[in-house]
């Protein structure tokens, strides 16, 4: 789940990372009565849950109060990326001397979080990560004891940073640390941090990413959430423990397994066809889930032809099965299906597909290739 | 000869009363495996399927039994303390089939178990299978022969996919990892590729992974330096949109890195024969042996 | 630092540890009032920092409010082991079925904390560990990765706890590591945890120590501080960063160093005297430390002689003899004293020390000896 | 030869432009000691003596000079980072001759030592003189002469004066290692007298304890299984009241356990000699040499 630059930044000042001062306004004139507030020059910033909102004209600054409620009228009515802005963040515009970049995220390899420092703050990183590798320097994080305040050094010497701001950068890096841990994140940036011409450190944009399986122990987190940012289909898929993704194809999929509904999409490409979607299905998925999963791959006008890929592990075929039929009762498709059960309770399942008018395949090839031939009208 | 376990490993079941644990549990024992213990906190004294003694706690379990690998079933919230708990209590392999567990409980719970030296499954894996003697988790066991071809995964039902095409070709396996779907998890392809490697009865490798991470890469060089026997593989995902988690948590191209052509290239690089869809394996298979 | 119960148990109600509802009071009539408030029986417990206050008399019942302060009254008139009772805690009576031991101390040999639970609660624990040493179970917490709920279960197993308060244990023990990491203890205790007739979890008394030496780490811990419960000398010497405790001899001892300071005592013990007290001055004293040191030696009317024994090593000798000579420049001791000072700048000291009029010694036995025979008046 | 070190290795002092850091690398280097480096976040670039670097991170430091010990005079509340630090820059042996530091954070440093196969000596000691050839730390030189006993001890100055009690007799040391009075520290007294049992230049070793814990009952144990040369002690408390921190953190009788008297019981029970005073060590080894 991400969250807003205006949430993150409500986080890091818990928690004693500095801010800019400032507040999120839903209309030009609260943008306005802000920036009266704050009494100088501000930052007018978008809040969408995409990168690359400065590009799109999502951030600008404006002098005064009338100048503030102008550009924030301008910027909530943009879409950016297919988002809506509904709100914008109006804060001080920071006196800038240097901006740098500070960040965390798992290193999978390492199997642990990696801090990641660079001078080169204020640009995309992962630019900079291609243009000059060596402008990133890494710390590792031992996941039992936490990011200690040497290797905190260790980053601030690798980026040069001046010695008079040591001491404050390790505050910022230990309480971002403790943000990364208390939030299970799976990413913390802020890009840039800037050193202000008073000679303060401060997080000028704010990214926070917390991992979806920990959000159990975070229900502070739920009003945070932004259903914008998210395709409503996919959410309400979510909703039913299903994993959708839509696509662009004819092809709708209905599998068991991530890897085995990626292969099946990739199959569908390889004899010709295009898939709709991905959708897993999960584990031990029952027949209520299942009628779920048809209804969603249903719902999208493009689906010539529906292909269901299930291998019993967990999940069993008799279920699949089940839930195949309650969806057909209900939603009484017009259009062809090919199934393909095997594995835990697969001729159980067969068995009571039988009656339904199927089309039934035993090796992925051939229901690949039924399926294919099925969205092209033959 | 297999990796990892044999046909006289003792098997606790960690979760065992819970839904999917006893089903699995039950297939194991109808599979042949010596499941010898099950653990389910509050409900020691218990017996499943009139043979399975249930405990409170692992230590109990391992003391009575003498389990040596676990297998765990428990729900998400509670498995690092799951895995934790076998770890201390003697355990020397964990098979973690659980889903869905926080990868920083992940990333703790590896760091200790590397100290302890005691090796781990998954998490979000579907167990490991040795034809013909036993099964620890979920996979299958109808669906493969004992034989010569080692098979590791990052998948679950993918892999089931693969071991049937080879079955219907009469291709039989020597032993099957998966390794699981999770970013962070335990024995890695490197890991299982070296077992199959060192185990006589292993002729030919098969290797399954997906979009996501650097493994295969790093798998790919490994087997340009290390490996003598052939590997074939097979990468899920080249249709996958970027940016998009496909169901697995470890499934996601991001930043650009972590597509399957790049896998598919550095495995080509290494002479590893890329299959280009699940029952193309088992066809290359059948050319090498 | 001791902290006192009900200071305790504010901490662990603010960490989610089920304590009786209650306040302290200082009155009786504050405690009539509270009394009053709770509106059944309570329990009135003498906060003194000292053990066995329920044999003293200090832990009553009271049914009414009038009877609350009768025996409030009592109590806070009461003086415990040298301590006067200046507060008490009136507290909801608890409707105890159970009653056991849960604590969490640093086992030093196995170099991490350690939990003990007990099945024997609410009597003294050292008495549980001598008569039936297998009714204490434990387990070692590790220092990284913290107490997890599988040990808890084991120590649920161990003292037998029935299984319907197997949860609530849990959560109860992993707050009080929680307690236990947070604020730095060396021990933190409760004796008895009770289990109610109601069903409930319930710590009745609490008790809670703070490493001192990670007390900069707490300093929202300083408000609590019962200077009471100190020694006052004791505690002017901590403010100088001297260690001071008196005894009850003639022989006032000076020593850089705790196991020197404790073989000097030793060794007058050894010789026939009695040391008047233990004072380390720690290493690298300056002048104005020793001086500070001398003047509290002297404040005791029981010293009849001091010996000052220093072995310079981060100490250096040369500055503690300006100490003593500004100490006896400034307090004019009418007692004798004998010196000793090796190693560090030990040469430079004596010269120092050569013009004022005192008892030298090159060993260590040979100063004893003579420090005791002067403390003898020979 | 000696224990821990030698004359050829090489001492980095962490926090050597404090007082008394740079008050003691000086001692150590007019000794003879190999003071190669020295480590002061946001000083490096500066000179200590004119000729010991000074750098911001122990890497560094090591990555310039080949550092291999550490001796550390940081202040009790950086201590633990600078001990962690210099465990992951490579240091083999670290000396931590701070005093104060939380009894947490050595639990948790020691624990992550251990993992990494560091050595510690200290906290809270005087640290390691192997005479006529290094010290690293307090330890005054001009004490002890080089010879045949080995001294370990929980003390500082009450180390010294036995030291220079032996030396008055004549008597040598082959190294004297102060294992510190905290009551979590690193090496104990089990290590060292083993490492003693094993060094073929010491013939007798004195060990100095005193009141609070259990080290020197489990050292007597030890003893009486392990050592073959024979073993002097003195413990100091016999007059000290129990509850009371006797300035150490870890001199204390808690719960009646600890007390001098049970120490003197053990060792003599393992047929140590235990001396009543100091300066008796002196004249035991006279008699034992």
């Amino acid at each position: 789940m991400k969250l807003h630059e205006y949430q993150t930044k409500q986080i890091f000042a818990d928690h004693g990372i500095p801010i800019p001062k400032g507040w999120v306004a839903e209309t030009p004139e609260e943008a306005a009565r802000i920036a009266q507030e704050l009494g100088g020059p501000v930052a007018i910033k978008a809040q969408v849950l995409v990168g690359g909102r400065g590009k799109a004209g999502g951030i600008k600054l404006a002098r005064t109060p009338e100048e503030a409620r102008e550009v924030a009228e301008r910027i909530l009515s943009m879409t950016i990326k297919g988002l809506p802005v509904r709100k914008v963040l109006v804060e001080e515009a920071a006196d800038i001397a240097q901006e740098i970049y500070l960040g965390i995220t798992n290193d999978r390899a390492a199997k642990r979080p990696v801090v990641m420092a660079s001078s080169e703050g204020g640009v995309d990183i992962e630019e900079v990560a291609r243009r000059s590798p060596e402008k990133i320097v890494r710390a590792h994080i031992h996941p039992l004891l936490g990011l200690q305040a040497y290797q905190i050094r260790d980053l601030a010497l690798g980026i040069e940073l001046p010695r008079e701001f040591w001491s404050s950068f390790i505050a910022f890096a230990r309480a971002l640390a403790q943000v990364y841990q208390k939030y299970d994140a799976t990413l913390v940036e802020i890009n840039p941090l800037v050193i202000t011409r008073q000679g303060n450190l401060l997080a000028l944009d704010a990214k926070l990413v917390v991992d979806d399986n920990a959000l159990y122990r975070h229900p502070e987190l739920e009003k945070f959430r932004d259903l914008d940012a998210e395709d409503p289909t996919e959410v309400e898929a979510r909703q039913y423990g299903l994993s959708y993704i839509k696509l662009d194809g004819t092809v709708g999929c209905m599998v068991n397994g991530g890897g085995l509904a990626m292969a099946t999409m990739d199959i569908i490409k390889l004899f010709g066809g295009e898939p709709a979607n991905f959708l897993d299905i999960g584990g031990g998925a029952n027949a209520e889930k299942v009628a779920r999963a048809m209804r969603l791959i249903l719902a999208d006008p493009k689906v010539k032809v529906v292909l269901i890929n299930i291998f019993g592990g967990i999940t069993r075929c008799d279920e699949v099965a089940r839930g195949i039929l309650a969806a057909m009762e209900e939603v009484k498709p017009d259009i062809p299906m090919v199934v393909r059960l095997v594995g835990t309770n697969a001729e159980e399942g067969r068995a009571l597909l039988q009656e339904a008018a199927m089309e039934t395949a035993t090796t992925l090839t051939e229901a690949a290739q039924k399926a294919v031939r099925l969205a092209y009208g033959q | 000869m297999a990796i990892l376990m044999n046909k006289n490993t003792r098997i606790l079941v960690q979760g065992i009363t819970g839904r999917e644990g006893r089903f699995h549990a039950e297939r194991m024992v109808a599979y042949g495996a010596q499941v010898v213990a099950g653990v389910t906190p509050g409900k020691g004294g218990m017996w499943v399927m009139d043979r399975i003694p249930v405990f409170d706690t692992v230590r109990d379990a391992v003391r009575a039994t003498g389990a040596e690998v676990s297998v765990i079933f428990v729900p998400a919230r509670f498995a690092a303390d799951a895995m934790l708990e076998a770890a201390d209590a003697g355990i020397r392999l964990i098979i973690a089939i659980t889903e869905g567990i926080p990868i920083q409980d992940m990333m703790k719970v590896v760091t200790y178990l590397d100290e302890k030296g005691v090796k781990l499954v998954g998490p979000n894996c579907p167990g490991v299978l040795v034809p013909g003697q036993t099964k620890a988790g979920i996979i299958p066991g109808n669906i493969a022969i004992p034989g010569p071809v080692g098979v590791v995964s990052r998948s679950g039902t993918l892999t089931y996919e693969v071991m049937y095409a080879m079955q219907q070709r009469g291709i039989g396996v020597s032993t099957t990892v998966g390794i699981g779907g999770d970013p962070v998890h335990g024995l890695g392809f490197i890991e299982v590729l070296q077992m199959f490697e060192e185990d006589p009865d292993t002729q030919a490798v098969v290797l399954i992974g997906e979009i996501g991470g650097t493994e295969e890469q790093k798998a790919a060089e490994y087997i340009a330096r290390h490996m003598s026997k052939p590997v074939v593989a097979y990468i899920a995902g080249r249709t996958a949109p970027p940016g998009k988690r496909m169901g697995h948590a470890g499934a996601i191209v991001e930043g650009g890195e972590g597509t399957a052509e790049e896998k598919i290239r550095a495995l080509e690089a290494a002479d590893v024969r890329v299959a280009r869809h699940p029952e193309e394996i088992a066809e290359i298979l059948a050319s090498l042996l």
